[in-house]
């Protein structure tokens, strides 16, 4: 089987999340595990590398992409019933079932909530067979939140515990500030973790723009967090997605990884090993 | 592995069968300069030489291909399954095959590589090192595996070593004669003559340590002529990058995807949308591909290549005793 | 509906607005795909309109032409620069910086301050632009891809690797290496290595790669190479002497 | 009132004429060329010569190759390069395929849309399919000399001074054989057009004629240049006779001949050459005689028509010629830069054109000189004018077209008139 080749998929919907993101709904099977993504491809324009940011246990599969290039811009153009090309899933993904039975804290800023989102449908789906599950979602403002009926109902709920963070104070910010103040903050994301206890015997994960891993990893490193236990999964240029092609390498010297074929999810022993991973 | 012996003077014979499996490709000189080309007539061929200018490898990932066409969204792969011979490959470019066989054949393996390699048989042949070669200082001055046939130069015929089931048809034909320890002592010999003959060397001990913590500014001294231009990943063997383009057509709904040989050295490789870019500068770009080549494991394979052909005079094997702290 | 289309022309050669009428094969089907709206190279046909996509080709060299942009800008969804001159300001700006427009003037008419003009400058000078198809002339079958995912909605892939690449790509001998100063590695690909293909050293006519040409490290290649200030200078200078590196170059 | 036509359309570059007249008299015509100048002559100093046919070239696109070849041929002069016979045929078959490519396009589908009354040659497609396509294919035949010998369509890399860096493959050549043999109907057919069609006789009036001899056969390069008037000079001496200056009332350089304007193109060269064409373009040329009407400079478009079976056939021949004694592999002449001067002049579609360079002992330009066929013909364009616009002063729509006929009959390529624009004096 030619691995490069897409195969296609119908959209089913295509709903605008925020000014620059957009829900598609794709009329495919693609049997992956949450942080697995797909190369999607727009004939005439290209292919990119998006995330699944639906849970397997969920139907249909969904994509959220953020519209910054030319293949992304093409796909904000899609109206339902038009196909694109999917190939994938890739990627190692989510150790969903090695962090049964313990802690999820999943930490996310911006576009970072997409990958996330499958892994938190993923638990709540299996509640019962994870502990505690608590969400640290920076924002810029609410305008720019991603999934906003499903964390809002989320905030209210009691599977889920829900910190958010935003950086630009709006009405509904203000509000829930005031409604919530011990889980809403103005502010970066790793503010958030003044507001958390930490059980060193959970797992972190962390998903959100390259410069933010940085800051949450230290954070964590100075709680003594073990490394190990931490999950992050990184985005770099992609153009095969199977470790061919070799732009997403990371690394340097004696450790170099490929991020599309050994991640995109790595732990924080990784990030401390390979030489640049998180910058 | 089975051995055999073909006179010299056999060779056209060989050459007439190898033609019967398919188009031949073979180092060709025009103009002093070397390329592996499609040749009819062994005369055409220059059976003792140094080096080409691309690796032979240029076969089997192509330097620039359709690899699809699409009409709508609905794609069509272009598969060739033509079959073909490459005729007098060193060493070097064959352990160069295995490098990129363990890329490419590895699961999800590229059919593109993958069918051409298999469709191609390689025949190996004794090289001519220059002041360039250093292959072996990175274990790669013998082939063990990866051609179907290898002719040792013993003078006036060839030991030739089998090394698949083609190669065995091919070595049954009478104008091929039995061989074994003699010969193959006498063709040890030579190679290790050969070898002996290469002055360049590398010491690749702890080479990967040695990068990851050399110094920004002992880099930019190192890199002050790279032109950024990426010849030296052009014209590597086991380089494997490659970049992936759509070409539209006026009629808009038709194109093609094609994809080209990349190099790690230039903007692009690392570049994401928005503008970052995870290796921006020349010195970031020579980290990754030295790690690349000798860091994390030996995938050079001491063809010399990326020197005798950087534009700006810049010499892998300085440049890495440099970060050792040799003297140049 | 069919997406309007202008394409102008100012000071230069009109070879991109050629290189249009050079294709010959789809001439007639890529016109049939257009609204086009003005071509005065082609047409006595001009509408007044606004443009989904206007090509615009030389560089500005009078208040007229000035003004004649602005108001082709402000009608244009997406205003592409074709061309050097457009991109870079042309050969005509080689000797930016070393000669005044008003000894230039005095040296061809015999008077210094005949009428108004500016040295030429590209059009980023004056206005927005939102893609350059670089060379001198463009590539045909660059323009041709272009259109087509302009047409579409989307704006193409730029090139922002060498000729060098090209070069090698193609199995060329480098140049460099035989002695003569090829501008390859500072130079925008996309020609498929023209000139190197026919063993002639590149001049450069697509322009440098704007951010990542390392032209300090080529003048010191070429310098090692045994070439004289000058003539590096005068060769940097045909394509490119608006790029602020090779403007400090000194001869 | 003011008559204005601006931007001229359909002529490479922008120009634009402008008619003033008062009462019942024609006060001013103006040729406009108000392009920004580029000064090719002044940035080119300091130029090695190797490079300068590189600049030079573009300072036209649509006859780059004359350009080309003017300057690769005053540069061979100056430094005293002589190249083989086998490098001379293949720059006869280059010029010869710029003339297709040249005279196609001007012919069918800049002046026959006047003739036949469209905007451009697109409207003109809807009516006329069939012939606008067959037009495309022999400017095709015409590109792919240029693309073949030069390496692209516009702006050759390949012509080098003392030969070509890389010499086209005799596969090559019979493509350029066989797309001309293929095309050639389309030459003829445009002679069959341009004979059968009455042009305005308004700007009648005596035309003088300057072209390149090209010694025993027809053709666009030579070492002379000769006048209708039966003078005839060494191109080397082209100053004494061509001057230039500039002229009050149109603002303009303009190019005289003993004081009065001339004419060059494909009109001149039939006029002052024409029986020097061969097999079939020499029949058209005796056939059409009466047609040629040289005091109408609109005869101009026939004389192209004629020039485009010429160019067509030459090709062939050139091909055939260079193909009976098989293709030598040969590197350009090996050139020493040494100080001295030298000029050269060649027939680009439009007409006479003139490169001259002097050098210092670097080989580096120090002066340079540049007369293209367009600024030559500006004061004529001028002449005619001023000729037919008080003879259609009655209709001033008329008048407005039959400008913009003759203005386009001299396929006049602004761009490459490096000094031609108007100059306001106060
Ligand atoms: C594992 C992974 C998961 C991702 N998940 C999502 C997601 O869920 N939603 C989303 O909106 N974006 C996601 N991205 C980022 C997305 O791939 C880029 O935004 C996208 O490729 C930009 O393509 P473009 O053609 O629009 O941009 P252009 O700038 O025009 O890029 C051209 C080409 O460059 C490559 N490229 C550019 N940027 C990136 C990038 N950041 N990562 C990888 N390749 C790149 C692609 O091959 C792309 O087609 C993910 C990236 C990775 C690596
Ligand atoms: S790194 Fe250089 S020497 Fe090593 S295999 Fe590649 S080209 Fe040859
Ligand atoms: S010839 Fe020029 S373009 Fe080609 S590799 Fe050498 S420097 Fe680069
Ligand atoms: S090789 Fe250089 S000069 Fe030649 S076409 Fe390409 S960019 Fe232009």
């Amino acid at each position: 089987m030619n691995e490069l080749l897409p195969r296609q998929a119908k959209v089913l919907k295509v709903e605008e999340q925020t000014p620059i993101e957009k829900l598609i709904q794709l009329d495919v099977f693609l049997n992956h595990k949450p942080g697995q993504f797909v190369e999607v491809s727009v004939a005439g324009v290209g292919e990119a590398p998006i995330s699944i940011c639906s849970s397997p246990t969920r139907k249909p599969t969904e994509v959220c992409v953020r519209k910054v290039g030319r293949v992304t811009a093409a796909l904000h153009r899609l109206s339902p019933g038009d196909r694109v090309g999917v190939r994938g899933p890739y990627g190692n993904g989510f150790p969903m079932e090695r962090m049964k039975g313990h802690d999820l804290i999943l930490v996310s800023g911006g576009l970072g909530m997409a990958p996330l989102r499958g892994v938190l449908q993923y638990a709540l789906d299996h509640r019962r067979e994870y502990r505690e599950l608590l969400l640290l979602y920076g924002i810029r403002d609410y305008s720019l939140m991603l999934f906003k009926d499903e964390v809002m109902k989320l905030m209210d709920s009691k599977d889920c515990r829900v910190y958010l963070s935003y950086e630009k104070e709006d009405e509904v910010c203000k509000n829930l500030k005031k409604k919530c103040p011990e889980r809403v903050c103005e502010g970066v994301v790793t503010k958030l973790f003044g507001m958390v206890d930490l059980n060193p015997d959970g797992y972190v994960v962390v998903c959100g723009p390259p410069v933010m891993y940085r800051f949450v990893f230290k954070e964590l490193m100075d709680r003594n967090f073990p490394p190990e236990r931490v999950y992050m999964t990184m985005e770099r240029r992609m153009k095969c997605g199977i470790g061919k092609c070799r732009h997403c390498v990371v690394g340097a010297g004696t450790s170099m990884r490929y991020v599309c074929k050994d991640g995109p999810v790595f732990t924080g022993v990784d990030a401390l090993q390979i030489k640049g991973l998180i910058g | 592995m089975r051995y055999a012996k073909l006179a010299k003077a056999d060779l056209p014979k060989l050459f007439q069968s190898l033609k019967g499996y398919g188009e031949v490709f073979a180092p060709v000189e025009e103009r002093g300069k070397l390329f592996f080309k499609k040749v009819e007539d062994l005369k055409e061929v220059k059976l003792a030489y140094t080096r080409t200018l691309l690796p032979p490898k240029k076969l089997f990932l192509q330097p620039e291909e359709e690899i699809m066409s699409y009409e709508g969204e609905s794609y069509t792969e272009k598969l060739d399954g033509r079959k073909a011979v490459l005729f007098g490959v060193h060493a070097c470019d064959i352990n160069g095959f295995l490098k990129l066989d363990r890329v490419f054949l590895d699961a999800p393996r590229d059919e593109y590589y993958a069918r051409r390699r298999e469709n191609t048989l390689v025949v190996g042949i004794t090289c001519v090192p220059d002041k360039y070669c250093f292959c072996t200082s990175v274990g790669s001055g013998y082939a063990s595996g990866g051609f179907d046939l290898f002719l040792h130069d013993l003078g006036k015929e060839y030991l030739v070593r089998v090394g698949s089931g083609e190669g065995y048809r091919l070595s049954k034909q009478d104008y091929f004669k039995e061989a074994g320890e003699a010969e193959v002592k006498l063709a040890a010999k030579l190679e290790e003559k050969r070898a002996g003959k290469l002055r360049r060397k590398i010491n690749l001990m702890g080479m990967g340590d040695l990068i990851e913590t050399e110094g920004k500014e002992g880099w930019e001294e190192l890199t002050a002529k790279c032109l950024a231009c990426g010849t030296c990943n052009l014209v590597c063997p086991t380089c494997q990058c490659y970049d992936v383009s759509d070409l539209l057509t006026l009629e808009v709904r038709k194109g093609t995807r094609v994809r080209r040989w990349d190099s790690c050295m230039l903007k692009r490789h690392a570049l994401v949308a928005g503008g970052l870019n995870f290796r921006p500068t020349v010195v970031e770009r020579t980290v990754n591909r030295l790690s690349c080549k000798v860091g994390e494991e030996v995938r050079c394979v001491g063809c010399g290549r990326c020197t005798v052909y950087c534009p700006a005079g810049i010499d892998f094997v300085e440049m890495l005793s440099a970060v050792r702290g040799e003297a140049r | 509906m069919k997406p309007r289309v202008g394409i102008f022309g100012f000071t230069g050669c009109a070879g991109d607005q050629l290189m249009i009428l050079n294709l010959e094969d789809e001439l007639l089907d890529l016109v049939g795909a257009l609204d086009l709206k003005s071509f005065t190279m082609a047409s006595s046909a001009v509408e007044d309109s606004e443009y989904d996509v206007a090509f615009v080709e030389g560089s500005i060299t009078t208040p007229k032409q000035k003004q004649k942009l602005e108001e082709v800008r402000k009608k244009a969804k997406l205003l592409v620069a074709i061309g050097d001159c457009a991109a870079w300001g042309g050969v005509q700006a080689s000797c930016n910086g070393i000669l005044t427009v008003g000894e230039k003037m005095k040296e061809v008419y015999g008077d210094e301050k005949v009428w108004e003009i500016y040295e030429s400058k590209p059009l980023s000078a004056y206005v927005k632009v939102d893609f350059v198809l670089p060379g001198c002339p463009i590539e045909k079958e660059e323009f041709l891809r272009a259109a087509a995912s302009l047409l579409r909605g989307d704006l193409p892939e730029a090139v922002d690797y060498p000729v060098c690449v090209e070069c090698k790509l193609r199995e060329n001998g480098c140049l460099m290496l035989e002695g003569k100063l090829c501008l390859g590695p500072l130079t925008v690909g996309g020609c498929k290595a023209r000139c190197p293909s026919l063993r002639v050293d590149c001049i450069g006519c697509r322009g440098v790669i704007e951010g990542e040409a390392r032209v300090k490290s080529a003048m010191q290649v070429f310098k090692e190479a045994g070439f004289k200030p000058d003539y590096v200078r005068a060769r940097l200078r045909m394509f490119a002497a608006n790029y602020p590196e090779i403007l400090e170059v000194k001869g | 009132m003011k008559i204005e036509v601006e931007p001229l359309a359909r002529v490479e570059g922008e120009g634009g004429i402008e008619v003033e007249i008062e009462g019942n008299q024609v006060r001013d015509v103006k040729f406009n060329l108000f392009e920004g100048p580029r000064f090719f002559e002044s940035f080119i100093k300091g130029m090695h010569y190797e490079k300068v046919p590189d600049v030079m070239r573009r300072i036209c696109a649509i006859c780059t190759c004359s350009h080309s070849m003017a300057s690769v041929k005053a540069v061979e002069d100056a430094l005293g390069v002589k190249v083989s016979r086998q490098t001379e045929l293949l720059r006869d078959l280059l010029i010869h395929g710029e003339m297709v490519e040249s005279h196609a396009l001007h012919v069918f589908a800049l002046a026959l849309p006047d003739f036949l009354g469209f905007p451009s040659v697109v409207h003109m497609a809807q009516k006329y399919p069939k012939e606008v396509k067959g037009a495309l294919q022999l400017k095709k035949a015409g590109n792919l000399v240029h693309n073949l010998l030069t390496g692209r369509e516009v702006h050759g890399v390949n012509e080098r001074v003392g030969g070509f860096a890389t010499l086209p493959s005799e596969e090559d050549l019979k493509r350029i054989k066989e797309a001309m043999q293929l095309n050639r109907e389309v030459a003829l057919l445009s002679v069959k057009l341009f004979s059968s069609f009455e042009l305005p006789e308004a700007p009648k009036s005596e035309n003088t004629f300057i072209a390149v001899d090209p010694g025993k056969r027809f053709g666009y390069f030579g070492l002379r240049h000769a006048a209708s008037d039966g003078e005839s000079w060494d191109v080397h001496d082209y100053r004494k006779y061509i001057k230039e200056k500039t002229v009050k009332h149109s603002r303009a350089k303009h190019s005289s001949y003993k004081g009065r304007p001339f004419m060059v193109g494909a009109l001149a060269r039939l006029r002052l050459f024409g029986e020097r064409l061969e097999g079939e373009a020499k029949e058209l040329f005796r056939q059409h005689r009466a047609k040629l009407d040289y005091e109408n400079s609109i005869s101009n478009n026939l004389a192209q028509a004629i020039e485009l079976v010429h160019s067509v056939d030459r090709c062939i021949s050139d091909v055939e010629e260079l193909l009976s004694s098989g293709l030598r592999k040969e590197e350009p002449v090996e050139v020493k830069p040494k100080a001295g001067a030298g000029t050269a002049s060649v027939e680009a579609p439009r007409g006479v054109l003139i490169h001259s360079y002097r050098f210092d002992a670097k080989g580096r330009v120090v002066w340079a000189d540049v007369i293209t066929p367009t600024a030559m013909n500006a004061a004529n364009v001028d002449k005619d004018f001023r000729v037919a616009a008080p003879r259609l002063m009655k209709n001033p729509k008329e008048l407005e077209r039959v400008l913009e006929i003759i203005a386009r009959a001299y396929d006049p390529c602004i761009s490459c008139a490096t000094h031609l624009v108007r100059i306001k004096r106060v």
